[in-house]
């Protein structure tokens, strides 16, 4: 074997990229899981083009999935790649510029060929990968797809078939680079393919063939070192948002003993927490695909009525669609968990991309005085974390609930230290029961002290009452248009989602100290990038904290205290300004907006810059 | 609201709210009302176990004065919330209640979807071919010219065949009744009761300040027995002053006939398990101005058993139990891939 | 005659109530066209039970309207009334409280018999006009029933119809007490009931029994004398809010020589204007009644899209669901008005009551970065300037633009003196012509200073192209995922929006100095009661100033400074706090809200006391 | 844009935009576009009078690689803004693409109003009974049972017939065609531009990723002959292997002869004017797995001469400017009752 060197590192950026055939997700995911499993810190951004299928070979079908694993704590999935894996000239064009100097490149010269090279549109005659223009990296080419045959020849498979598998030669080398063991991989295409043995056999001859080649090549190769990282010690599994959703859905229904009723259409990035749920069915989980988000939405707040908690999801546009029936459940206060996986807008947008844009629309999209709780996950697993809370807050607290998530932290993947059921906190439903004095009349809207009316359901006998959107007198429910009472409700729903702060933790710094010259406060899945980013400053000997808020309405009762208590206030998000809107007509401070909205994330450095920016 | 112990046998008297009933006087929906009200004690139901659900529009008050469980919804969902009612609480007994503008204006949508999961609920569709409680616009059911607020010039909007559009979205269970004829309207609710499986049914009903007598051939003395057509199971589709009408299939179109000219066994026998039959009566829809038009029948046009939305969902989670055991959390919650740091 | 005195009055204030049938609505609007035909300054307030007819006799069922007319120049329709017409003791009951101190009853004896007394509740053997309990008021009890069936016997008509001509009675005396002629009533009968000769001969035969009741009777009785109004010179004609938006929309199609195409769904209290433009079918108007509000705002899309100024609107819930649509036109850059004539809310809330919580739904509730104008009508006839406006922002800027209305503005009625055609400004559409050079291609994103793109429309050759939700190449208008380019175009709709500050007059203070201790900002139909209020405490030499807001997106631009030149500045508005928001996260600066959230209007003491509570 | 000057016949090629086509390989798409394409030269107009309208999927992609004007709109709205489109601008020729999910589900109310108000435009919706664009999740038209992602054990709606439904909302053009018969379809495009009035094609389309081989057995040699039943005016219904079958009615019932036993005389001759038969047809739609089911029909089940909205709108239009003349804004600011002060 020819190892150029045998590099210690902390953590490596590995950029996968290929067509959107070439299996590059399934490659990313099996490394991702491998390293995981090794004890690696992993985060990883997959990034695929609109298209199903865009035209093989072209700019639009390329199919990236980034990784970054280290023995350090990973919070991004990294600003640029050390390794840059490209099955075809137009993923190499697509994502030469996210390779660091001096950074290999591991090239499938097999889809350099003409064609290919057209379809990427490099000039006639034109080969990076071998007019020398990428002189300023270490640039490795291999035919994967002869070798891919060569491995397969007489295993009677048909050369489609045989093709299939060339991520499998990649996925093998980089294991060897990295030392990895093939096992997890072997043991997913076991299951992967249990009724056909023979493709087993063929990938993970493949797979084998791949990492041999690291042994066995002449070509000079780079080996690496990641050791494991000094995680909190436990079991940890690798978990992506949308799954973290389903998964928090399905236990927050299980610890409040009420039947989950799941009522979505499918919208990207959306539509894969409705794919996880169906397939859990024998935990009672209803999933309803309805015809559109409205019967969604409306269908949700039936099964809320009838006892059950109603979960919809979608995205921007069809959480546009669903805004008149939130305002209905606002008035029937029933408890009610609107989902938003965040994509590019405004209208269809960026449906692919991710932004953090639909926070105004979350607080203040709907008519008249309409207040339901917002709260944001700031990371995959957290995901699970926040719709968790986002199902208690709106079961005890008798109100729709709105959770944001957003593409970047569906798709994500990273390791996840996850807790028992038994730890999971207490949800306690409040029924109500007919415990009627004789001639008594049953209140439908009397409240605790919360301000929190009791659910009634259909099958308690005695309890037969009427709700509606029309305005309410307090109490009794009946239909008043007595301008005091009108008045009085608006105040009384008002406060009920107001108080909601009494019953919720108060705002901390993730890191750095509670007070002082700089905080950079966040929400959503901005959260890695910014705690990297204050990190690495930090070791500079920059002073900076970082708070991230997931209760963005109410607001943590100490929050406008924590903001004062800093001289500057920077406010990055992936919009034009949502949350500094907010905080500076509730607390009157200045904050500074940091804005990116290129439908991805921000990187590091490019929130260190800023933030030297203010400090000198 | 009094406890009424269910031992004693409810009366309508105890479906009736203290909320003081708002339609205009006159109006039909007080009818229906009245008929609903009488018609729940005969279902054998306790009152908890009742859900009415309504949209928004005049007819739409009406859960306001159902002593059950009841939601006024918005305007046009009825039909999706009762979905989601009945999909997750089989047990109980769930009514809609809508208007021609809420179930086939805005909530259209939700109509048709319902019909073709054919979740086990009863649609009353009060048909006043108006919009009421906006006052007075035309609605998809108005006819070609009729002068509305909204169509000053008269409606050029060529109106649905209610009845048409169920059946094509693949309803099980549809017919028609009228405010103003109290024993078939409650034979008709006893039978959409009845069936397993979404029931349709279409009341004619008077809105007596924006749309009076828009029903009045097919109620009024006069004109009634040659107008209407009653439908009953196995026998011979005859109508007429003297019953000295009758419809015979020509081809593939319906006629009139007279009985003196055609032997009654010569007629088409009603079959409300027919679909074939079913699709070409629900086509009894011209206009009554009409030379030689057909009566317009009332009563069941169609049922059919098919298994409903709810019950195929119960049987996939049982399914999923057994196939793999009552959930648990913890075991999903793990996943499959886990690893150890210590 | 037996007249109590013959004072002189500058406004009196007098409202009628009754039954849903006794019509009220039409007795008040024709003594209030009377009146203002006599030269007074009139604003009236119409107040119908949400049911279309509640049961008779019940309080549910009291219509009243108020109306305000004087020699002096009149902005609310009065805080409380001088004279009270009740046709029944429902009436009474609900009214009483809006009655001043001494001030004059006429009461209908005949709606206080027993039955009445029942429905209207009043206990057992209670008759408030017979015991006395209304002492502390000049109580004058007609049986306006008998009086009129006397008037009418042996007309031949049947009592259904001789009793609908009650209010015809009334409205004779109230002529009569204020010396107004009846020729206007006369006219408008005549040309009602053309085809029913006998009806006019029965109303005007009862009218002028009314009439003559005054002059006969031996009730002790005021007759007033209220001026005529020193108003500004000119022609003027009564007008209501919904007429007003209706006339501006057809007023703009004209001016900028384009088809109006008005799509809507039915709802309170918007419906009127439907009902408005569908009569005037002769000036090529087409309104387009949809089966819900998503089509309406689509179908007036495809019209824009057509070449035609799409119009639609509706209130609050049908506006919810017109959110997503709205934001496809923002991508299309099309011309589009969406009214919204405000409702109480949340969702079916108040349907019939007046509120402004829609303000924060208008600038916020869309998906994404999302940004359309926003503009708001202040009273009944400046809904036609403001609507008017609206197109031609909309239309001169290729942008959607939201027209704010209530249902205040919407159904009450003032005098106008209104503009010629000749004098309303001009509105130009710039049409993309094919002047391309061979090979040339079409940039149907291509901008001009304004940042605006043409408008080009299907029929004009060479021009063909593709428009969508799917965010955009600047320029070519090619989809794009390019993430500069998205945050380019984000970037550039915003700015083409708040480019329209440049093309709007600079706010002006509507009353009071440029400066000082206190300015009262406003927006909507709160400016005659903000407006009365200032002026009153200027004469008690209190130092206020008034400024009302009509461009809410974008903010005037000299909006920050002027609001920075007073020590204070309250926001009155009746919601629980929108525009204040806007402001303090605009201009941090602290304004004070003083909201009410009733269904109804502010009234000038209200805001008196507010602003005197402010300044001492 | 390459500047044809329309004296020279515009040929397919001139149809084509400059934008990559962008469907999965294989996609039953290409094949429509390219029959669209080459059709339009045929239609006798101008490439600027014509206007594709389309939602949001894979299918509605489609406006983009026509050279035409044209809008890709939202999800399930193109029949809405066509109709705000056409009724302003009855001179263009207004085309709507649109898929089962974005024509059924979400758009399925706008659907329904635009047949009954049979603006003069096309609907080709491409049926391939999957959500394409967001990945494989059932559709309105998947079969029961169907496995998708959305529906691992199975889907448990009852699909609509979407010709029975269209036919229920009173269309009144209804045909169906598919992607693997460039003829039929080009024929059936002809047939649906000379319509005046909402034409209704529903076109069977392959998505081969997600839902391969959905029509196979209406499109494989094997079996298509017996499956596929061929719509010809005046011709009686025949079809099988060597035309050995045909189609009678016995009673309400359509059932499946032989031709050795049953002459063509006494066989359903085919009239796609006549409302019966085509309620009829429509119903067949069994599933065909089903012993002695009936075959798929292909071609035009129905049509009918309809008045056209915006025709009507037009008409009230220029009444109302005969009677009060064209309008006067000043007599309109001013209106009836106005008062001077000096
Ligand atoms: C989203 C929304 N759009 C419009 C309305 C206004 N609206 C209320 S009821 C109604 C139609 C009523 O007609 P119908 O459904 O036939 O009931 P009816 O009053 O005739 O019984 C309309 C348009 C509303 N409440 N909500
Ligand atoms: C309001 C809204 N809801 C949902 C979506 C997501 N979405 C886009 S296309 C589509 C369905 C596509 O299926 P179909 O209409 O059959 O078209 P196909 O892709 O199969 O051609 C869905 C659910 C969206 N874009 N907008
Ligand atoms: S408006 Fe018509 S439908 Fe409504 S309550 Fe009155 S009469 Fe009945
Ligand atoms: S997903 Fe299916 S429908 Fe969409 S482009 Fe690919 S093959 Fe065609
Ligand atoms: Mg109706
Ligand atoms: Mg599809």
């Amino acid at each position: 074997m020819a190892i150029l060197t045998e590099e210690k590192k902390d953590s490596v950026v590995i950029l996968f990229a290929g067509d959107s055939g070439d299996g590059i997700q399934l490659t990313g995911t099996q490394f991702t899981n491998t390293t995981a499993l090794y004890g690696n810190d992993v985060s990883t951004f997959p990034n695929f083009p609109a298209e199903i299928r865009a035209p093989q070979g072209t700019l639009a079908g390329v199919s990236g999935f980034q990784l970054h694993f280290g023995g350090v704590e990973i919070d991004s999935p990294g600003d640029s790649s050390d390794v840059l894996v490209v099955m075809n000239a137009a993923a190499l064009k697509a994502s030469i510029h996210e390779l660091k100097n001096g950074g290999t490149i591991i090239a499938n010269s097999d889809g350099f060929d003409s064609k290919n090279l057209r379809l990427a549109k490099y000039p006639d005659g034109v080969n990076p990968i071998t007019d020398g223009s990428l002189a300023g990296y270490h640039l490795i080419t291999i035919d994967v797809t002869k070798m891919t045959r060569n491995a397969l020849s007489g295993s009677g498979l048909g050369t489609k078939e045989t093709d299939r598998s060339k991520n499998m030669f990649v996925l093998g080398l980089i294991c060897w680079m990295y030392n990895r063991s093939l096992d997890p991989t072997i043991e997913f295409l076991q299951e992967q393919f249990k009724k056909r043995p023979e493709l087993i056999e063929a990938n993970v001859k493949v797979l084998h063939a791949g990492y041999n080649f690291g042994d066995t090549t002449e070509t000079p190769m780079a080996r690496y070192e990641v050791k494991a990282a000094q995680l909190p010690a436990g079991t940890y599994r690798s978990i992506t948002g949308n799954q973290g959703t389903a998964l928090g859905l399905i236990a927050a229904a299980r610890k409040s003993n009420l039947d989950l009723f799941y009522a979505t259409y499918p919208i990207t990035p959306a539509s894969d927490i409705l794919h996880e749920l169906s397939k859990h069915k024998n935990f009672g989980v209803k999933t309803f695909q309805a015809e559109d988000e409205i019967a969604a939405v409306t269908s949700a707040i039936g099964a809320s009525f009838g006892g059950n908690i109603g979960v919809t999801a979608s995205s921007g546009p069809g959480i546009a669609l669903k805004t008149e029936a939130i305002g209905l459940a606002v008035m029937l206060e029933l408890p009610l968990v609107i989902i938003n996986v965040q994509r590019g807008g405004p209208s269809t947008g960026l449906p692919t991309k991710t932004e953090q844009a639909d926070l105004l629309q979350a607080l203040y999209g709907r008519n008249g005085e309409c207040p339901v709780a917002v709260i944001a996950a700031a990371t995959a697993h957290d995901a699970f974390e926040t719709v968790y809370e986002a199902c208690r807050i709106a079961i005890e607290h008798m109100t729709p609930v709105i959770f944001l998530s957003d593409g970047y932290i569906a798709n994500g993947a990273e390791p996840w230290r996850f807790p028992t059921a038994a730890n999971l906190p207490s949800i306690t439903p409040r029924f109500a029961k007919n415990d009627l004095r004789a001639g008594e009349k049953f209140m439908p809207y009397g409240r605790d002290e919360k301000l929190v009316r009791k659910w009634a359901i259909p099958g308690t006998k005695g309890l037969e009452h009427r709700v509606g959107g029309l305005e309410k007198e307090d109490g009794t429910g009946n239909i008043s248009y007595d301008p005091d009472n009108h008045e009085h409700m608006i105040k009384t729903r008002e406060s009920k989602v107001a108080r909601i702060a009494d019953f919720v933790p108060e705002q901390k710094t993730d890191s750095g100290a509670p007070q002082g010259k700089l905080l950079v406060l966040g929400w959503g899945s901005t959260y890695g990038a910014i705690r990297t980013a204050c990190r690495e400053l930090r070791k500079e000997g920059v002073e900076v904290s970082h708070a991230h808020v997931r209760y963005l309405n109410p607001l943590p009762k100490n929050l406008g205290a924590l903001i004062k208590s800093f001289d500057h206030v920077l406010i990055p998000e992936m919009n034009n300004g949502q949350l500094v809107k907010v905080l500076r007509d509730e607390f009157m401070v200045d904050c500074i907006p940091f804005n990116k909205i290129k439908g991805i994330p921000f990187t590091a450095t490019e929130l260190k810059e800023k933030i030297k920016s203010i400090l000198k | 609201m009094d406890q009424t112990t269910e031992t004693q046998k409810l009366t309508a008297k105890d479906f009736v709210t203290d909320q003081e009933v708002r339609w205009c006087p006159g109006c039909g929906d007080y009818s229906i009302l009245k008929q609903v009200q009488s018609v729940m004690p005969e279902l054998g139901l306790k009152r908890e176990e009742i859900v009415f659900i309504s949209g928004i529009g005049c007819s739409s008050r009406f859960p306001y004065y159902m002593e059950t469980y009841g939601m006024h919804s918005i305007h046009g969902r009825a039909t999706a919330v009762a979905t989601g009612l009945k999909a997750t609480r089989p047990d109980l007994s769930v009514w809609i209640i809508t208007g021609d503008g809420d179930s086939l204006s805005i909530g259209g949508n939700h109509l048709i979807h319902l019909l073709r999961r054919n979740l086990d609920v009863n649609i009353l569709l009060f048909n006043n071919e108006i919009y009421g409680l906006t006052k007075g616009q035309y609605s998809p059911t108005s006819r070609p010219g009729q002068v509305s607020k909204s169509s000053p010039m008269g409606v050029i909007d060529h109106p649905f065949n209610p009845l048409a559009l169920c059946l094509g979205a693949s309803g099980t269970f549809i017919a028609r009744s009228m405010d103003r004829d109290p024993v078939h309207l409650r034979n008709i609710l006893l039978r959409s009761h009845k069936h397993k499986g979404t029931s349709l049914v279409e009341i004619y009903q008077n809105c007596n300040v924006f749309n009076d007598g828009a029903f009045e051939i097919y109620t009024e003395k006069a004109t009634r027995k040659n107008e209407t057509l009653f439908l009953e199971n196995a026998k011979p589709l005859i109508f007429g002053d003297n019953n000295n009408l009758g419809i015979r299939l020509d081809g593939f179109t319906p006629r009139v006939v007279n009985l003196s000219e055609v032997s009654a066994n010569d007629l088409w026998i009603h079959d409300d398990r027919d679909l074939g039959k079913a699709t070409l009566l629900v086509r009894f829809f011209e206009d009554p101005a009409k030379e030689g038009h057909l009566p317009r029948p009332f009563g069941v046009f169609y049922e059919e058993d098919r298994s409903c939305y709810e019950d195929l969902m119960e049987k996939q989670v049982r399914l999923a139990k057994t196939q793999k055991g009552e959930g648990d959390l913890d075991a999903l919650i793990r996943g499959k891939n886990t690893w150890e740091i210590n």
